[in-house]
């Protein structure tokens, strides 16, 4: 079946098996790798994209037609411009990474979290995460990174650190 | 894993959803949020003929909230619940509680409350919370629409009154007074798993603090979520003490028939019933300004 | 898992019929649950496909069965094995024929179930009830075939 | 808030990490991401069974599946001589697909090569397998009857793989009876499992040479190479091994499965690229597990609590196959190292090890070969111990700490511990948690009837296998490598034996090289994980990357420094022994004006060398004097519900000495996530099988992994006793707190059950473990 998804502002029109999951579709058929695939239980989230601006969906237990028609955001979309977005800079600079496998689905998780909350708490942060497994980090530093990235996107615009 | 294949039927109307689930009877399954289903699916579990994904049906993306009823349609996903903006009023608060500890935060954006009582697990969150709330089941048939309650809705597990060919549409949750409060206690092994334990309850007092009435429901305690009658009728007209609540806390542990599982024995499971049965009502009580 | 249960039917006609017909591959065969077709090998062996689902879990398991009938003609093991959902199920039951005197039979059973692999692990508690009540459901419709 | 080094002072920078830019931008570089024209999948027939015959396999309604290529099975395999797979210690070999029966359940019995991941698997559920169910040994205890013969392929029959023994068994024993004070518990430290969030796989063809194009999830790509070389007969230069960027490994990847052979086979009989990606209930089934060791631990003191003697005997659990991933000489890895940080004048350690009808590993997960058990089982022991003598276990440990003066300290079971200060770690700990205040409030708490707990670990780790004379795998001596090229403008690359999977070592070998030569870390590439161009090495896993490459890692740059010394000599003008190397410049002796840096000689070693030999770089290869001990010091804080069972770890600190430090923000990192696995096997995580062989804990649902909301807010600390012995004085990290932490954990829940009486319970301590242990103590005591 024909699927027509945008997916980081660009449009993806592909002849699909109905059975493809959007994992797999992101991955094999447009080759957007950075989306990763951990589990087949939907517990580890290394597969979450942000599905139409807002909400994060683990792409591996939705299938591709289901987003058809929809907008989807995957890591490789979140820099603008050869910028990094604050959520990459905070991973970056807090060592919120080790293995990096389930980066992207914490750094798209965490977007959908500050669309919601501009301004989490550690608790609401730590809330907010708790469908996204890591096993390299402990999660102490994805906690900060995302701290810095809300401090960051709430400042105004044109303001540093 | 990679589910068999199957064939994918998007609806863009009810209309047309019941069409296909009319057409396909026992081959089809309804494709809400899925995150019980596609798992399901992909360990070829469940192989189902055709999907009807009905996703696209903005009228069933509802939560409405009237002077009688919050009506939860069936593709309003459990993240909706978690954020409305009346989920903070107290009258709200067993909904409030049981919307931040369904399955796991990602999950909610995509799982609907619907779904999950259609899905009847026996160790579900929104059956246990529909059976304190006295919840009724809006199920489309050949007849047309019905309003099932909560009780014959679910049947067994995994299957409720939606029979073949038919769909639910939504869910209706009675508006509780201002004097209602509730709370949802869940014992999980983390975020994400299934209930060890877990218990819903809801009580309205009347003006002189007496207990009009009580909604008292048990997850993980049997073949589905289990009203705990006894403990409802033991509270209602009674003015709230510890005694009250320890008999009502017995009464959940006699009425907890759980399976042992790697989650745990049927001995703990059946005291974490009692326990959490007696920190609902004392929760519940606490929001209502009773220590008891 | 190991899945174990027990009862027992009461038959109103005597212990040689009911011997007849539980040694009859074909009549056993036909009283499984939900069958969908029975082949007969010989006079102790059949294949049967059955129905199996609960909720969203649906499929077909093929059972191979063999029958054991003890000299005594009063007693019968039978030993199924089957898979579906790329796990596999053996079942063990045995039957008692107990004479009533009365003209009926008490038929006495047990059964086993042992489910392995991704039905057991992730199916679990899916399929645990539904396994149990196959064997159970297999000698009630015994009962049934004979009493009508 | 941006973390910079200063390119002339590289080590002890918290320097931020400089793989993660492709990270956070999804361009990591994993197996799975990679695609070939024509690539085929491969999906792997299971067994259902524990132990059975197999009757008949039948592949024709799979070959009927649209899109299925081939299938193969063990008889095939067999015919082509590649039955069986040689497991890395060298004892036993495994079976690649099932010859003639199925050994543990999930064990892979048919390869199906299809043209898509879907048409595989599809291919893979249509293969009819006929089993002939056999009796199932479930447990080594079972096993030791030998009622059932696993394994008669083996030419002993018996079920014992072997007994190993160290210390000295008579002298313990007449120790232990002439001792005061004497406790004895078994300690089960249960079955685990690594489970990387990325599982294992590879990607595996022929180019137009015939040359093995091989990628593959590999902790140890050299030894693979060698390895895949053996069994299939491959000459090694015809085989190109590629690890990729890994998504953690810890000890999972580092043995040979047999979805990897069967890859490699289905290229080489297809002809077209063959892609293998496990899935998760595949990876906890039958990849490497970890422990499942029941330890009788068994400690003699005086009666005012001086240890006299220890005695640990072992029962291991093997599974199918002795697949346990040790260096040959020490079929029980280094459990030696189980009389911890303690002054025993006389130990002796014993482990048999049983085949099972489970699952084939025993690899050292996050930790230095069986060292977390042993550390396990003496922390444990201690407390059990200090309970027994009615003594502060804090005291305890304090009164029998080997002391900073008796270093190298030769311990009873043969090691030479190289350096510490446990006393100072301690004390470090205690006043940095408070103990004081914790200890009144814990007996307020009591007084009121609350459980709370305060539990220590004051453990030692051996790591950085190893020196030659003591440690191999399949003969190779368990050395470590580099080679470092400088750049005429004075950027580089350092190539090494080793293979991050999330260590860092992009940033932290950049980082040594930096320091040595006084370069800018930046502009120090580091590539790893090529057996075409890294020198070769024996991995990562056991700690050993710091402590042996990048101990060869800092002698290599040492060699180029020895190099463009001369050509500094020759810069400067001066002879070669009047130049010194100085604040990361050369300069002449005692004339501070008179300088040359790095980047001028690494500029001239090509274009003004002189006499010299051109170019500027090195190799070496570096066999370590001896191990490394690092230590340190635990301490868990946790109340526990007397009404659910419910364990809540409200502080946890670990004061760490893992040495010199190289970058302060990784160690921290890894001490964070080793804290987080310590955590998970306390309390949630085990791979559990029932009595009929069954594996209950498939895929993350039952196979818990803590996410943030149960993961403790991790403290940390630091004390820095250098080795001796390690060019810098680096000891290894990564796996201190996975090995140091679970007594904490445990020993902090028995200090809070101990008012009712509690001596032990096993690990994970669930819910209902923790609930029944109070229901029964209660019951006792009424």
């Amino acid at each position: 079946m024909k699927v027509h998804i945008k997916i980081n502002g660009v449009d993806y029109e592909k002849d699909v098996e109905p059975r493809t999951l959007l994992a797999y579709f992101l991955r094999e058929d447009c080759g957007l790798t950075g989306t990763h695939v951990g589990c087949d239980t939907s517990s580890c989230g290394c597969c979450v994209v942000v599905m139409d601006g807002t909400r994060a969906v683990k792409s591996c237990s939705m299938f591709a037609a289901q987003a058809s028609g929809h907008e989807i955001l995957t890591v490789e979309g979140l820099a603008a411009g050869g910028t990094l977005h604050p959520l990459q800079q905070g991973f970056w600079d807090q060592h919120g990474l080790q293995c990096g496998y389930c980066t992207p689905g914490m750094l798209l998780t965490s977007y959908a979290l500050l669309k919601h909350q501009a301004a989490p708490t550690e608790a609401d942060i730590r809330e907010g995460l708790a469908g996204n497994l890591c096993r390299c980090t402990g999660y102490n530093n994805i906690v900060k990174a995302v701290q810095q990235a809300a401090a960051t996107l709430g400042q105004p615009v044109g303001a540093t650190t | 894993m990679i589910p068999a294949a199957f064939d994918y039927l998007r609806a863009h109307s009810t209309d047309e959803a019941f069409a296909y689930l009319q057409q396909h009877g026992a081959e089809a399954r309804v494709l809400a949020g899925g995150q019980s289903l596609i798992p399901a699916m992909r360990f070829r579990l469940a192989r189902p003929a055709v999907l009807v994904d009905i996703n696209e049906l903005k009228d069933l993306d509802y939560l409405r909230i009237s002077d009688q009823v919050l009506a939860i349609g069936a593709i309003a996903r459990d993240s909706d619940v978690e954020r409305a903006p009346w989920i903070g009023e107290r009258r709200w608060t067993l909904i409030h509680d049981a919307s931040r500890v369904v399955a796991d935060p990602v999950v909610r954006q995509m799982g609907t409350v619907v779904g999950s009582l259609c899905h009847n697990d026996p160790a579900g969150d929104w059956t246990a919370v529909a059976l304190a709330s006295r919840a009724t089941v809006v199920v489309r048939g050949k007849a047309g629409a019905r309003r099932v309650p909560i009780d014959e809705f679910l049947v067994d597990s995994y299957t409720t009154a939606v029979g073949e060919g038919e769909m639910a549409m939504g869910a209706e949750f009675p508006a509780p007074d201002d004097r209602t409060a509730g709370s949802y206690q869940k014992v999980e092994r983390k975020v994400g798993d299934f209930a060890t334990a877990a218990a819903a309850v809801q009580v309205s007092l009347n003006a002189d603090g007496t207990v009009r009435t009580a909604g008292v429901a048990l997850s993980a305690a049997g073949a589905c979520a289990v009203r705990v009658n006894a403990a409802e009728e033991l509270l209602a007209g009674q003015k709230p003490s510890a005694e009250l609540i320890r008999a009502a806390s017995n009464a959940a542990w006699q009425r907890s028939a759980p399976q042992a599982d790697l989650r745990g024995t049927v001995q703990f499971k059946k005291h974490l019933a009692g326990v959490l049965v007696a920190r609902g009502l004392r929760q519940a009580l606490a929001r209502l300004g009773v220590q008891a | 898992m190991n899945l174990q249960n027990s009862g027992e039917e009461k038959i109103p006609v005597g212990p040689d019929t009911v011997w007849t017909f539980v040694t009859d591959p074909e009549k056993v065969g036909r009283c499984f649950p939900e069958v969908v077709d029975v082949t007969v090998q010989d006079a102790t062996h059949f294949e049967a496909v059955v129905k199996v689902g609960v909720g969203p879990v649906r499929g077909k398991f093929n059972m191979r069965v063999e029958l054991l009938p003890a000299a005594s003609k009063r007693h019968i093991d039978m030993k199924m094995s089957g898979g579906g959902f790329g796990s596999t199920v053996d079942l063990t039951a045995g039957a008692d024929l107990v004479d009533a005197g009365d003209g009926t039979t008490l038929l006495k059973w047990s059964g086993q179930a042992e489910a392995r692999g991704p039905i057991a692990a992730v199916g679990g508690r899916v399929l645990d009830s539904q396994a149990q009540k196959l064997i159970g459901q297999a000698f009630g419709n015994v009962r049934q075939q004979l009493t009508a | 808030m941006s973390i910079q080094a200063k390119p002339l002072h590289s080590v002890g920078v918290p320097m931020k990490r400089k793989e993660d830019p492709r990270f956070i931008q999804g361009k990591g570089h994993y197996v799975d991401d990679l695609s070939f024209p024509g690539m085929l999948y491969l999906s792997l027939v299971r067994s259902t069974y524990p132990h059975a015959e197999i009757k008949n396999i039948d592949i024709s309604e799979a070959m009927k599946v649209p899109g299925v290529k081939a299938v193969i099975t063990g008889k095939d395999l067999e015919a082509a001589g590649l039955g069986w797979l040689p497991t890395f210690h060298g004892f036993d070999k495994q079976m690649v697909l099932a010859i003639g029966k199925v050994l543990f359940q999930y064990q892979e019995v048919a390869a199906v090569f299809a043209e898509t991941r879907a048409a595989a698997i599809d291919g893979a559920e249509a293969v009819q397998v006929d089993y002939a169910p056999l009796p199932v040994v479930a447990d080594p205890f079972t096993s030791k009857t030998d009622k059932v013969l696993l394994r008669p392929d083996r030419e002993a029959k018996t079920n014992h793989i072997f007994h190993w023994e160290v210390g000295d068994k008579e002298g313990t024993a007449r120790a232990m009876a002439s001792s005061p004070k004497r406790i004895k518990q078994r300690l089960w430290f249960q079955r685990c499992h690594p489970a990387p969030l990325e599982p294992c796989g590879c990607v595996a063809y022929f180019d137009a040479m015939g040359r093995l194009q091989f990628h593959v999830t590999s902790q140890a790509p050299h030894v693979y190479r060698t390895a895949l070389s053996l069994v299939t007969g491959i000459p090694e230069d015809k085989i190109h091994v590629m690890s990729p960027d890994l998504g953690g490994g810890f000890g999972n990847k580092v043995p040979v499965y047999p979805g990897y052979v069967c890859a490699i086979v289905g290229a080489l009989k297809i002809g077209r690229p063959v892609k293998w990606i496990e899935t998760r209930t595949e990876n906890l089934t039958s990849t490497g597990f970890a422990r499942d060791y029941h330890m009788d631990v068994e400690i003699g003191a005086t009666a005012d609590g001086q240890v006299t003697a220890l005695h640990v005997a072992t029962t291991a659990d093997h599974g199918a196959f002795d697949a346990a991933a040790d260096p040959s000489k020490y079929p029980a890895g280094i459990f030696g190292i189980v009389t911890g940080s303690y002054t025993f004048p006389v130990a002796h350690a014993e482990v048999d090890a049983y085949f099972t009808n489970k699952a084939p590993g025993g690899i050292a997960y996050r930790c230095s070969f069986r060292v977390t058990e042993a550390s396990y089982a003496i922390e444990r022991g201690m407390d059990i111990l200090a309970d027994e003598l009615g003594m502060d276990a804090v005291e305890l440990r304090k009164k029998n700490f080997i002391r900073k003066d008796q270093f190298p300290y030769p311990s009873a079971l043969g090691f030479t511990y190289d350096s510490g200060d446990y006393h100072k770690t301690l004390d470090v700990a205690l006043e940095k948690i408070g103990y004081t205040a914790l200890l009144k409030e814990q007996a307020e708490k009591r007084a009121r009837g609350e459980l709370m707990g305060i539990g220590f670990s004051t453990f030692t780790e051996v790591v950085g296998a190893g020196p030659s004379k003591h440690f191999d795998i399949l003969g190779i001596k368990m050395f470590d490598s580099a080679e470092i090229r400088i750049h005429p403008t004075g950027s580089g690359i350092v190539r090494a034996g080793t293979k991050s999977q999330g260590q860092g070592h992009e940033t932290t070998w950049a980082q040594i090289v930096a320091e040595e030569l006084g370069l800018d870390p930046q502009n120090i590439m580091v590539e790893e994980g090529d057996t075409d161009t890294a020198p070769y090495g024996l991995g990562t896993y056991a700690s050993r990357s710091t402590p042996v490459a990048g101990a060869a890692i800092t002698m290599a740059a040492r060699r180029i420094r020895e190099k463009a010394r001369k050509i500094a000599a020759h810069l400067l003008e001066v002879g070669e022994g009047d130049v010194e190397w100085t604040d990361y410049k050369f300069q002449v002796k005692g004339v501070p004006s008179k300088t040359v840096t790095m980047k001028q000689v690494a500029f001239a070693a090509y274009t003004d060398m002189a006499q010299n030999e051109p170019g500027l770089e090195a190799t070496y290869y570096y066999d370590p004097p001896n191990m490394t001990y690092p230590n340190g010091a635990y301490v868990a804080v946790v109340d526990v519900d007397r009404d659910t069972g419910e364990t809540k770890v409200r502080r946890f600190l670990a004061v760490d000495d893992c040495g010199i430090v190289i970058n302060p923000m990784i160690v921290e990192g890894q001490i964070h996530g080793g804290l987080t696995e310590g955590f998970a096997m306390a309390f949630i995580q085990e791979i559990q099988y029932d009595a009929e062989g069954n594996n209950l804990n498939t895929n993350f649902t039952d196979y818990l992994v803590p996410t943030t909301l149960e993961t403790p807010h991790w403290e940390t600390a630091n004390t820095v006793t250098a080795s001796p012995h390690h060019p810098m004085g680096a000891k290894g990290v990564g796996e201190s707190p996975n090995v140091g932490s679970p007594a904490a954990f445990v020993n902090a829940v028995i200090d809070a059950l101990s008012p009712l009486g509690v001596r032990h319970i096993d690990m994970p301590l669930t819910r209902d473990k923790v609930w029944r242990a109070i229901r029964d103590a209660e019951a006792k005591k009424a």
